[in-house]
């Protein structure tokens, strides 16, 4: 490929030039086919070394409507959204005016020849792009045709930023599946419009792209939902029930997509699992709930309103003891909300899910590799204490791809926790109790149908019951069996996965945060240890807490908990675990549907501070 | 016929005078906790036709499931087949927990109990896709046109213009059990009286070796709050009017069957190899054409007649565990090298998501 | 009636007497019919003036299982559940030997013969009753034998405690509806029974009831759900759609009886309102809500699994601001948990039901004064507010029969809010946005269907919508309308019922609850008061919480949370309302099924402040 | 036949070339905003019959609302009748927010818009009692047998075998609407095509004026993930295979209809004293007949036949608000005396449960 310039034109241009270290956004209308576009470039620029970050911002809806995909590189490895953009591809007619209108100087902006720019701003550099010649003379049938186009600013970008063809045929051939003749197309049209640019513009971008190591290296380019996906498949998922519902649907389409990959009977070659889309949550948990109950790992997954829709299913799970687990790719609620935006707000829904005194374990993964871990520690926690297990994702970490360290082999053997086989219940007899605390821990120790036994028979119910799961209205029966269970809760404070903690030199101040936000948060500290506030950093993996947590809360002169939701909703939980520290405690929340910035925490931050 | 004998005398006499089934045990060993329901509750004697034919055919408790959803009905798994896992569910949710333990475990037997409120009112939505999955349980509905438990309401099995107690009349039509089952392609669709012992029996023996779901509408006399002579979910409506369309005998796989084709008899051979050979009786009705079973039930029900026997059944359709072609193996049963892949396996996804992959 | 003593040998006895101020107990199998005896004792000493309490403890089932009645005579007006009765009346064999063991020194036992004693206790004095003798010369069909089998107590109790037998005779012919042979029959065997005692037994019972003045005038006798059903009568209640379960049932089945009779079209004799029992909960709320948001008056009531079901819909309903009341009798939970035994268990589910960030209004009524008071204000709240609001009640409020102050007509005209009709919304025109905030306290204007008018059509969605209710996605949109919706809540917390607060002289322990805690806490704070410790009250009627509140917990140096269930859920809620103060709350609950009784709270309380 | 012109000519021309309808209004009136769904979808062509048949009977928008559940076709009430109030609701509970919308305003003509997915999947319990309410409403399945709004999923109705892109193969049976709704007791069933505008547009014009619940399920098809030649749902296969049994003219009350008895065809009368006339086409089917329903319903089912037209009607059925006898005043306009008796009628329930009573 004679088309890069040579390495001594790079050192030439490098004085002027911005390495590595900016953001570009292509806007376009959904249902175009632009997603490949932009995943080429993107896991492109992953290859040759750059740290990169893409988030989609896409519309509820499945044709003509605008979308933006914004990828930011950062060769300091700060990989959080971040809001505006030194490069614009302006594909949508709809949004031009809007995007373009929002460039700074010295931005770049390129755009389909068939727009014409409604201003053209001082200082910001335009380059027109004859799509639909550039595609023509390749005559791709009517329907191809959008798709095809989309691969002109790809074109485009590399002229701009110096972007390897040979790595995006490399990039190009992964995502369309080795297809030889669709990636000849596509590559020709990139290559079409990188030439058209080579010839018709003069390129005065400083905005550059180098070949890098250190950062990626070792590290994997995933969705969260995929990685929860495979975390189940490594958990021993026997049946994933589910109901389609934006953003988890990716993740139940993901284990239906592995599953028969990597979990056939080795010895019979068959399905050692079952992939059922059920007729609505209620039954997708129900299901889920049932299989448990039976002795195999059952998981569905949701978002808000389907959770809303699980309630008493959950309630049910949780005081007749089985074990479950519910991914909940959080959307932005309340009710349908705006299911194409992420939020952190079913935090207190999960924790408290259903009517009367319930608590509930939820776990927080904040990178895809600890939605693997969580993929599969949900059921070991499950099932070791008898309980739904929630997971809480969301749609920034699930459905947007994240440079991520690799999955790692599960270090613990799976555990099935207190089961019964038939000789153990035999040898127990009468003695046996479904709901005796025989360790001390809260957890009974249950038999499966079908264990060849005659002790081993017992009747479960959501209604009260004794020991022996016999039916009983007795208070003290009710008291004994609620503080049972309230021990079991307070045993798995320390088997959840613990918090995060980064306090090398003991601030005064304390960040507390979970989940998505993570390199937001991070980035927020570097920024403030600029400006000279240093802060230490506790990102919680599980409710409930533990004693860690409060003892970094207590550490601290102020503890600012970061959350993407309207009420602060982990600062109550929080709160209401602490008793006196908790006037400690100050809330920094938002919610408009888009990840955290790091400005936006970083001025929040410095404004408690300088209180 | 040769191949039709009462059940009773395939089980056992050894001493002691206690007749024993084919696992050699009593039948007390079939029972449940004391029932907790009135006196005469026409579900205290499904429960009995339950631990009759489960004994007689000898069926092993620990491989049975006893599912059910809230009410009257869905209390009764506690007072039969004390020996069976029973789980007493949520109102309206017993189909989705039986498909996860169906799934779960392969090899168990499920019964699934549940009421006419349970599965018509706020269950009819997990009944339909339960029926359409064709889960491999017996779904029985021990149907009273009410709400026992709490206390008599009208369920939407009521008929138009009945009225109750405290209640009032009752405007609206009835949904029919059995015409939803077979809307929503059934595979095994009867109806029964609690008030008739003798064909539940037969009926019981049949769903459980049907090869999907079996769907049992059972009216089963509500004597605390409907059971007036004149109402359709009485005893004494049911005795005076039941239509008995065909009554079941049931032969069990080892045994030789001399295929007759009397035309008053039909036999139907079920998936475990078995036979079961419906006597018709009054109405010629054949059980194995779904068009009959639809019309038989809209003109049972355009006539008000109470219809009873086996209305339709189909032993072709794969059940939802074939469908899936699970492994034999109960997935509950797998050990762990099954559940988990290698720590290879992971390398290569891994490598397929890494950096300069 | 010659069987009365004369009022000289009352005086006689007078002296070891103990005159109104014991509790009685009967002890029987459900489905009896012996619920009719029970509240005729109970409405004839009401009739005589004494103050009485009946709680019934009965099992989720039909027929056969255990029920114990408790009649407690307070002459001091404490109504409060007890715990202990002086006098038992064991009619069930099942739990004869239990219930018997329980009678302390001094106690009286009737039972039926047929029961014979399992050991006789030093100074408890036994009666024994042959009710199948007495019953025997009626010759009653046998369905009604043991129906009027349990009349028999009551002549008992009549000859125990001096119960004038014509006080009884109105008692039975109001319970009876006036059916002359049914009353005369019963009648009989009630004078059967009391002649068999007077006869047969020495008469040394020192519990005696005299009729007395004072405390019932001008009070009513009647259950809490009776009580909010005439409220929703009164509150222009159109539609009641709802789904059976214990122990709300008797609410909609209440207004199913009272609507006809009061709520008929004066111009066409046709009915003002629907009642339609719904297939499930979901549907049950979502058909108040449709009709709310057409201008109607919908309400629901449910009790913990219903609350569970309705969370999606509710979250909708609290999103797209439709106005809806939701009853919630609260029973034991979780799960299907104790149906018929009380809890208040629901709090926080209900304060924030449904994912996303969501907070709803709750009333707590403490009297069946109360429940009438709130089931018509609950209506004019959540149309002024466009909201759904929460009545929390429980199983002791809404089923037992309380002594409560009469209903009071309500104060304020119907209210139906910011409705537009068309001439307004003409005037209005393009002007006119179904969610703009005109007057700064967060609620917009609305119109309904069927306003004849171009202008009065909108789109309701749960979707993201802006002020004109157009769909979407934008985030400034997305938090403006948030930030109104927050307003809108903080506007109501004045709107709400004040909370009631005794503190005549400022106390240093201030103590906090909610609902039918009421009459166990005002005797606990008598009790103390004897001890020498005051106390202040306040009493929850309303979340969201406001000012007086915080006042008042900021004017005690502690404040106790006195809740009836496990987690302490008000005490939460207060807890994230308060910061700093917060460490001046202390938790106390408990959660058994039962009522809360005064001697519980007052060794708790007792204990705290002896610290 | 006399009586049948085609609906336009009921409108009149005045000058400028704009056809007005009764009302006097334009069509571009009865539009809704521009549609966000996919080129081509089906829905879209439904949205246009709804905004064509309501023009022309001149239906006053204000006394329309739209109701719907979530789902692309649950989208399009934003994309007909700008003027009417439009209440886009939770997935599968269209059916209880419409109930509770005819109770609050019985003057109300309700359409209820779902999907597949909407209605057959989490919807069918709703759908069901909704259909056994027989609410006064007109109750569209926009049917394309997959989930379009979360890309492409199967849905209940889905075929046996049908392969979709991302999803491999259904194995399930489908549910069929009018199945269910006639199970359920429905008054008035219909099938149609959203590719097939005049039938579907006569059918619209008969359902507004159905005394109850009106379902038409209309297979409209899905042209991003469901319209392959060989799926029952696509463009193709419904232009193909579609076999009509009639086609409806309209007579509105006020005009003479001369009763006329070609036997084919039917003419009936609806609630409000206006005739459908249905023109047998092809088949002999007698919509008035619950039973020629059912058969027709089975056999089309059997053999894979897609028929269309009015399969079911009932006139004589009483709805919801009449078995509920409400008063003819909308509840939601009552007067607030109307809505409160008066104090003294509360003196007397006090005194009722006063001490001394
Ligand atoms: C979600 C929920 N709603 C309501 C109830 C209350 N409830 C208990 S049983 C029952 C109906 C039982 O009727 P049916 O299924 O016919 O059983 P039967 O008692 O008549 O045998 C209801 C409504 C409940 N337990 N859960
Ligand atoms: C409770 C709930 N579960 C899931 C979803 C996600 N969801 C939105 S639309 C839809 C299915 C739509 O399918 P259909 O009703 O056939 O409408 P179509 O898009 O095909 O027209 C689903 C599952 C939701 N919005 N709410
Ligand atoms: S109430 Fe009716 S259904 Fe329930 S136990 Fe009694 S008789 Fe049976
Ligand atoms: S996805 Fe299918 S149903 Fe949805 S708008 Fe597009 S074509 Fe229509
Ligand atoms: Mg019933
Ligand atoms: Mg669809």
């Amino acid at each position: 490929m004679a088309h890069l310039r040579t390495e001594t034109q790079f050192t030439a241009a490098v004085s002027e030039q911005v390495i590595n270290d900016f953001a570009l956004t292509v806007a376009t209308a959904n249902g175009t086919g632009s997603q490949t576009s932009n995943l080429v470039l993107l896991r492109t620029l992953f290859n040759i070394g750059v740290p990169v970050a893409g988030k989609n911002l896409f519309p509820s809806n499945i044709q003509g409507l605008p979308t933006w995909y914004t990828i930011r590189l950062s060769k300091d490895g700060y990989l959080a959204r971040r809001e505006g953009s030194e490069i614009l591809i302006c594909m949508n007619f709809a949004t031009a005016a809007e995007d373009m209108a929002e460039m700074e100087e010295g931005g770049i902006v390129v755009y389909d020849e068939s727009i014409t720019p409604a201003a053209i701003k001082e200082g910001v550099i335009y380059h027109a792009l004859p799509v639909k010649e550039l595609v023509k003379p390749f005559n791709v049938p009517a329907a191809l045709r959008a798709y095809v186009g989309n691969m002109a600013y790809v074109g485009a970008i590399a002229w701009l930023i110096d972007l390897p063809l040979d790595e995006i045929r490399k990039s190009l051939s992964r995502q369309l599946k080795g297809k030889e003749k669709a990636i000849e197309l596509n590559l020709g049209v990139i290559q079409a419009a990188f030439e058209y640019c080579e010839v018709n513009h003069v390129h005065a971008c400083p905005y550059r792209v180098r070949p890098m190591s250190g950062y990626n290296e070792g590290r994997i380019l995933v969705d969260g939902n995929e990685a929860a996906a495979l975390g189940g498949v490594f958990g021993g998922v026997n049946l994933v029930s589910w109901y389609p519902i934006t953003p988890s649907s990716s993740l139940a389409e993901s284990l239906a997509a592995a599953l028969p990959k990597y979990r056939m009977d080795p010895d019979t070659n068959k399905p050692t699992f079952a992939v059922v889309q059920a007729e609505d949550e209620i039954a997708a948990v129900g299901m889920a709930i049932g299989a448990g109950w039976a002795g195999a790992r059952g998981m569905t997954a949701t978002s808000g309103p389907g959770i809303s829709l699980m309630s008493e299913f959950v309630g049910l799970a949780y005081f007749a003891e089985i074990p479950a687990v519910i991914w909940d790719i959080q959307r932005m609620g309340p009710s349908t909300g705006l299911p194409t935006r992420t939020s952190q707000g079913d935090v207190l829904s999960a924790y408290t899910l259903g009517h009367g005194d319930t608590h509930h374990v939820v776990l927080f993964p904040g990178s895809p590799k600890e939605c693997f871990e969580f993929g599969h520690l949900a059921f070991e926690i499950a099932e070791r204490f008898q309980i739904p297990v929630f997971v809480l994702s969301d749609l920034d970490l699930g459905m947007n791809l994240w440079i991520s360290d690799p999955f790692e082999y599960p270090a613990e053997e799976i555990n099935r926790g207190k089961i019964l086989n038939s000789a153990e219940v035999d040898a127990l007899g009468s003695e046996w109790g479904r709901y005796k605390d025989v360790d001390g821990d809260g957890v009974g120790y249950r038999t499966v149908p079908g264990t060849p036994s005659k002790w081993a028979g017992y009747f479960t119910r959501g209604s009260g019951h004794d020991e022996n799961s016999r039916y009983s209205e007795d208070p003290q029966v009710w008291e004994a069996n609620l503080a049972r269970i309230r021990r079991k809760f307070n045993a798995s404070r320390d088997a959840v996965p613990f918090p995060i903690i980064d306090a090398p030199l003991g601030a005064d101040i304390g960040l507390i945060s979970m989940g998505s936000n993570d390199p937001a948060v991070e980035e927020a500290r570097d920024r403030l240890r600029l400006e000279g506030l240093e802060t230490d950093y506790l990102r919680i993996r599980a409710l409930p807490i533990n004693g860690k947590v409060l003892d970094f809360i207590a550490d601290h002169t102020i503890n600012i908990v970061i959350e993407n939701n309207a009420d602060g909703q982990l600062h109550s939980i929080l709160s209401l675990e602490l008793g006196d520290i908790k006037s400690k405690l100050i809330s920094v929340c938002r919610c408009n549907g888009l990840p955290l910035t790091a400005r936006w925490i970083t001025s929040e931050v410095a404004g408690i501070a300088s209180r | 016929m040769a191949v039709s004998r009462p059940a009773a005398d395939k089980t056992g006499r050894r001493g002691k005078g206690t007749v024993l089934n084919p696992l050699g045990l009593p039948k007390t060993d079939y029972r449940g906790r004391p029932s907790t329901l009135c006196k005469g509750c026409g579900h205290d004697s499904v429960s009995q036709r339950i631990i009759n034919v489960t004994w007689e055919q000898g069926l092993a408790q620990h491989n049975v499931v006893k599912m059910s959803g809230i009410g009257c009905s869905s209390k009764t798994p506690a007072y039969f087949l004390q020996g069976s896992h029973g789980f007493n569910g949520l109102h309206g949710r017993m189909p989705a927990l039986s498909t996860g333990v169906v799934i779960a475990n392969r090899d168990l037997e499920v019964i699934g109990i549940s009421g006419d409120g349970d599965t018509a009112s706020i269950g009819i939505g997990q009944f339909k896709h339960a029926v359409r999955r064709n889960i491999p349980m017996t779904y029985i509905v021990e149907n009273n046109g009410v709400y026992g438990l709490t206390k008599g309401q009208f369920s939407a099995t009521a008929d138009t213009d009945q009225v109750l107690k405290y209640q009032g009349i009752n405007k609206l039509p009835p949904l029919d059990i059995c015409v939803e089952a077979l809307a929503a392609n059934a595979t095994f669709v009867a109806r029964s009286f609690a008030g008739d012992p003798k064909q539940l029996e037969g009926l019981l023996g049949a769903a459980f070796r049907h090869r999907g779901i079996s769907v049992i509408d059972i009216v089963s006399p509500c004597v605390t709050f409907n059971n007036d002579a004149w109402s359709t979910k009485s005893y004494a409506w049911g005795r005076e009017n039941e239509v008995i369309i065909n009554s079941i005998d049931f032969v069990p796989e080892h045994e030789e069957i001399e295929v007759s084709d009397y035309d008053d008899e039909i036999e139907v051979q079920m998936h475990d190899g078995s036979w079961i050979i419906l006597k018709k009786v009054g109405t010629e009705h054949d059980p194995t054409s779904r068009k009959a079973a639809t019309i038989l039930l809209e003109d049972a029900n355009s006539s008000g007649k109470f219809v009873t026997g086996l209305i339709y059944i189909d032993e072709e359709k794969e059940n939802l565990i074939e469908l899936l072609d699970l492994t034999e193996e109960p997935l509950a049963q797998l050990p762990a090298y099954k559940l988990r892949p290698s720590s290879e396996v992971l390398e290569e996804i891994n490598k397929a998501y890494m950096f300069g992959s």
